[in-house]
């Protein structure tokens, strides 16, 4: 058991941008991706899930921490404006 | 009037949209009715395709797209002078209106079916054929002001999102399989067809509640818009069927699709391509106010156009 | 012994269950079919409806809810008295033995057809009625213990949950369409009716295998009141119905009714207004005993008691 | 040839995926539609079982079951010598083509429907049956290399795997309820079935498509294993059908069944109780391969070789 | 870019209170929420998301320490005793 | 408020190990569990949630770091080697 410290980059956007931004995130050098859906609420109003409103995805990304400032750039850089995007980071301990 | 008792179902949702009832037609179940709609008109359409000669359509289909182009041409500087709209919410809305609706155009062959009034049957194919340059020219007209855009992935949205691939895929297999290769289908595609219709209207009830509660905010000049052009857009279809040729329930059906707004692949589609404009608006005015409009009122008074310019 | 194949899919459901399959009825088919079957049954009884004046039906239909309405308020005493339960745990059983169970009733119509045996379409009304004062009641029941109870809450769910809002609109639609104007719907909602009815079983049957495994923790008083219950509710269905002059058919509906205990809107509302209820105790009893004793025996037993008032 | 118009959905399904269309079936549909497809499969088989004497079925499903079950010891040395593939692999592999494919041979018996031709009932039985002695074969096969097997849970997995259990299930159920105690469920259980056959191979196409385009990686040999595998298995069939004396219909599904290869059931088992084998290979092979070659030729082949064999 | 300190609060209750906590939430001032589907194990018994069990949902708010104290306080004093309820919190950058 | 150090364990896996990882985790002492369905990829491929590929589980397990240690340790030992399987830990406050 080999505990290695790494950075959890956590991504709510809108289900509408689920391809575009996994290929933007495994094209900026991510190993791996895990997604679920969501449904909430934030600046650019209430994303149900229903189909006219669209619903929100979760994406956590695990990778050290300048793969996720990498991401946290781009997708501020191209989406922010225009779409809901939500992006925190936390430490964790990746067990591997 | 004629009136279509499946409509009732949308009232329901409406209502039910209304009080805050705690219904919820699931995700899962509404992506498998349309599914089955899509499917099921272009296996009705496809089948019904087979008994004309290809040729002969180039023409008139070439006519009705070129006037249908027309549409989303003439909306936007409407919506961008007298309603001071954006550059990109113009462009998405006139995008919306200018490409058509599924279930809008499928009341108004329950209706046909009803009052037992026969139509041409490849009417299906223009459902499928106008939403490609409405998409199109919405993103052309969007495109001088947003500088960037996706037409990559545009383009394959248009043909191979999933409302184009399943009109024409079942158009297709329709049209190969025929009416008798497709005879042990028919119980599922035909005879359930408005049932399940009824079903997906409940839930078309229930998503144009929120946007009926929301129309103060539209403002006066996205509400007569959505009113006035589905009956311009309608005579425009009234007019045309009848110089084609086309028979009173043909020309009923032009009218419809002319009138009808998208509101499942534009949305998707402007999201993409057009990410400045307001979904919101385009949404609101396209399943809010013009599909239950169409739905109630249009249907009829197309319904009554045509009768009323054939009895020339 | 009268016996409806239908019944086996919920044995098969138990089954499944009991040998831990990993077969499940994914939740938002679940919640389709749910819909599918209080649309179904509104829209059966709006039809039959239309042919009777509804001025004749307001005194019988006093009468059905003034006796339904007392099942909840003999059963709280029992359950606090003799079962020595909470407050809340009573109340909360009592709403959900006076309110109703769709599956039930409908198992109780497929019944009758197959033997067929004509009754009062108008039953069906009772099924959104009788659900009314037995949740209101129950909360009443509840309140001078727990204190504080969302009224408004609980009157917007029990006006405008699902249950009551699909069996109340199809009413009403079946009630303006009429038997002609459903007619292109009949093929999903009617023929397809018992069919759908089977699958539900099925999942009704995985569900209930985990209650029912779960029946000795509620003890011996619980599972007698579970079955004893029913059989009195239904013999005041059986005479009531007998006294108000309704056929061998729609008394037999009248005493399931009665006999039936609610397992999908009771729960929900009961968990809100009620929170301090133990819910695994009164769905364990509504749906772990009292609806497979219904479908199995009570049924039947219902049937013949009917049959038996009305030799008299 | 004989063509079936319902493969035209599979290879719509095929198209979309190759094309990358957004076009996709919910997993809670595609879960409804297989549970519906093996009850459907199931209560057809139970209705004709009642027809025959089980006790003259004792020795051709013994026979039946034997020579099925040579099928994935015959293959696994193929694998492991010719196919240079690991003892997992090649147990795995062996597991999948032993086992059987429920949409397959739904595709035969509408092939045989639509061809008014008549079959045994009761080679539904089988299709429950083949699925037992495979999967236990594979991970026997497995064993000797991986060590530690979960054998609780796969003999639980075999048994009441939802698949087997419904499949049994409908049997059983059809059985007792026999032709008339199953007519109201006909429409939704056998009218609805070809539709719903079609949605499933649409879905089928979809993940197929995924499968087909990574072909190249699987090299040759697997490519060959599993097109030359069903041709043989399918010719075992052939011959032992016709020496049990099946007709025709019945011996063509035999041949289609020995020649299936499971997609479905086999995966899911063989992940838990043999995990060193990669379920890309066996899948890919199953469902990219043999799938698509059974229904749009291993069928009719299967079909001309009963034809020819009876001509004896 | 910008990282923000704040706290991620996550709660995890009974899917039928999910209109009722969304409102505490929102009334107590938070700016936005996510929720996802779940299910789960607790002190209160297996919630399968079968319907008659019910299931659970996953609401995370991210937001400053008072905020996630005040909505952990209300929801603790009002829920905790009748309902499954879990909730933990999270030092996390909010980037935006 | 009492609130209370403690480890957050979240666990990415197939979807086909739910039940035997459930089992394994309570077995080893844990008091509870959430689990969300997500997709995702990593180092074994694409795990799209569609049938034939399988999808992925994300389970949570809020305990003590030994509870944390002995979950990872047996989960690492018996599946890593033949399932997509990630695991990480964070440290939370557990209100309660
Ligand atoms: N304060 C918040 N806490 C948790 N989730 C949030 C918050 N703000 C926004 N979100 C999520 O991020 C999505 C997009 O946010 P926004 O861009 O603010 O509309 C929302 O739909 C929520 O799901
Ligand atoms: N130790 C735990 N780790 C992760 N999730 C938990 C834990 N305890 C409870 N939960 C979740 O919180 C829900 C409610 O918990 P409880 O109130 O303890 O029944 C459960 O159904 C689980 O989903
Ligand atoms: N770097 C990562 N970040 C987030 N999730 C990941 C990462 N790597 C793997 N995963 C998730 O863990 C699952 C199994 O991982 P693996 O064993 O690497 O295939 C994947 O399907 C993803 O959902
Ligand atoms: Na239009
Ligand atoms: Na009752
Ligand atoms: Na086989």
């Amino acid at each position: 058991m080999t505990a290695q410290p790494m950075t959890l980059l956590t991504i709510v956007s809108e289900t509408v941008l689920e391809d575009i931004l996994v290929d933007e995130i495994m094209s900026l050098g991510a190993k791996g991706y895990t997604i679920t859906d969501a449904r909430g609420k934030g600046t650019h109003g209430t994303r149900a899930g229903r189909w006219t409103q669209g619903g929100n995805i979760r994406i956590e990304v695990v990778g050290n921490a300048v793969l996720c400032g990498r991401i946290i750039e781009r997708l501020q850089a191209a989406y922010e404006q225009d779409y809901g995007l939500l992006m925190f980071t936390t430490p964790v301990e990746l067990q591997n | 009037m004629h009136f279509e008792p499946v409509v009732l179902f949308f009232m329901l949702g409406v209502f039910a949209g209304l009080v805050r009832s705690d219904l919820k037609i699931p995700a899962s179940i509404y992506e498998a009715l349309s599914i089955f709609l899509l499917l099921a008109i272009g296996l009705q359409g496809g089948v019904k395709l087979a008994e004309f000669s290809l040729l002969e359509l180039v023409v008139p289909a070439l006519l009705i797209l070129a006037v249908g182009s027309l549409i989303p041409v003439l909306v936007f500087p409407v919506l961008r002078l007298l309603g001071r709209m954006t550059r990109a919410d113009s462009a998405s809305i006139a995008a919306h209106y200018g490409s058509v609706s599924v279930v809008t155009f499928s009341v108004g062959v329950a209706l046909l079916i009803q009052e037992d009034i026969d139509f041409e049957g490849y009417m299906i194919v223009f459902l499928v054929l106008l939403e490609i340059p409405a998409l199109v020219i919405g993103v052309m007209l969007a495109r001088f002001g947003s500088g960037h855009v996706r037409w990559g992935k545009l383009v394959h949205e248009v043909f191979f999102g999933k409302s184009i691939l399943l009109l024409a895929g079942g158009l297709v297999i329709g049209f190969i399989a025929g009416a008798e290769g497709i005879k042990p289908l028919d119980i599922l595609f035909f005879d359930l067809f408005k049932g399940i219709l009824a079903l997906f209207l409940l839930e078309m009830g229930l998503v144009a509640a929120a946007r009926i509660a929301g129309l103060r905010s539209y403002g006066l000049f996205l509400v007569s818009f959505a009113i006035i052009t589905p009956l311009l857009s309608g005579i425009l279809g009234t007019v045309l069927g009848w110089m084609l040729g086309l028979s009173v329930g043909g020309t009923m059906l032009l009218a419809t699709l002319y009138a009808s707004a998208s509101y499942i692949a534009a949305p998707a589609a402007m999201r993409i391509a057009v990410p400045k404009a307001n979904p919101a608006l385009s949404i609101g005015a396209a399943l809010g106010i013009t599909f239950p409009f169409n739905i109630f009122l249009g249907i009829p008074i197309y319904f009554w156009m045509a009768q009323f310019i054939h009895s020339f």
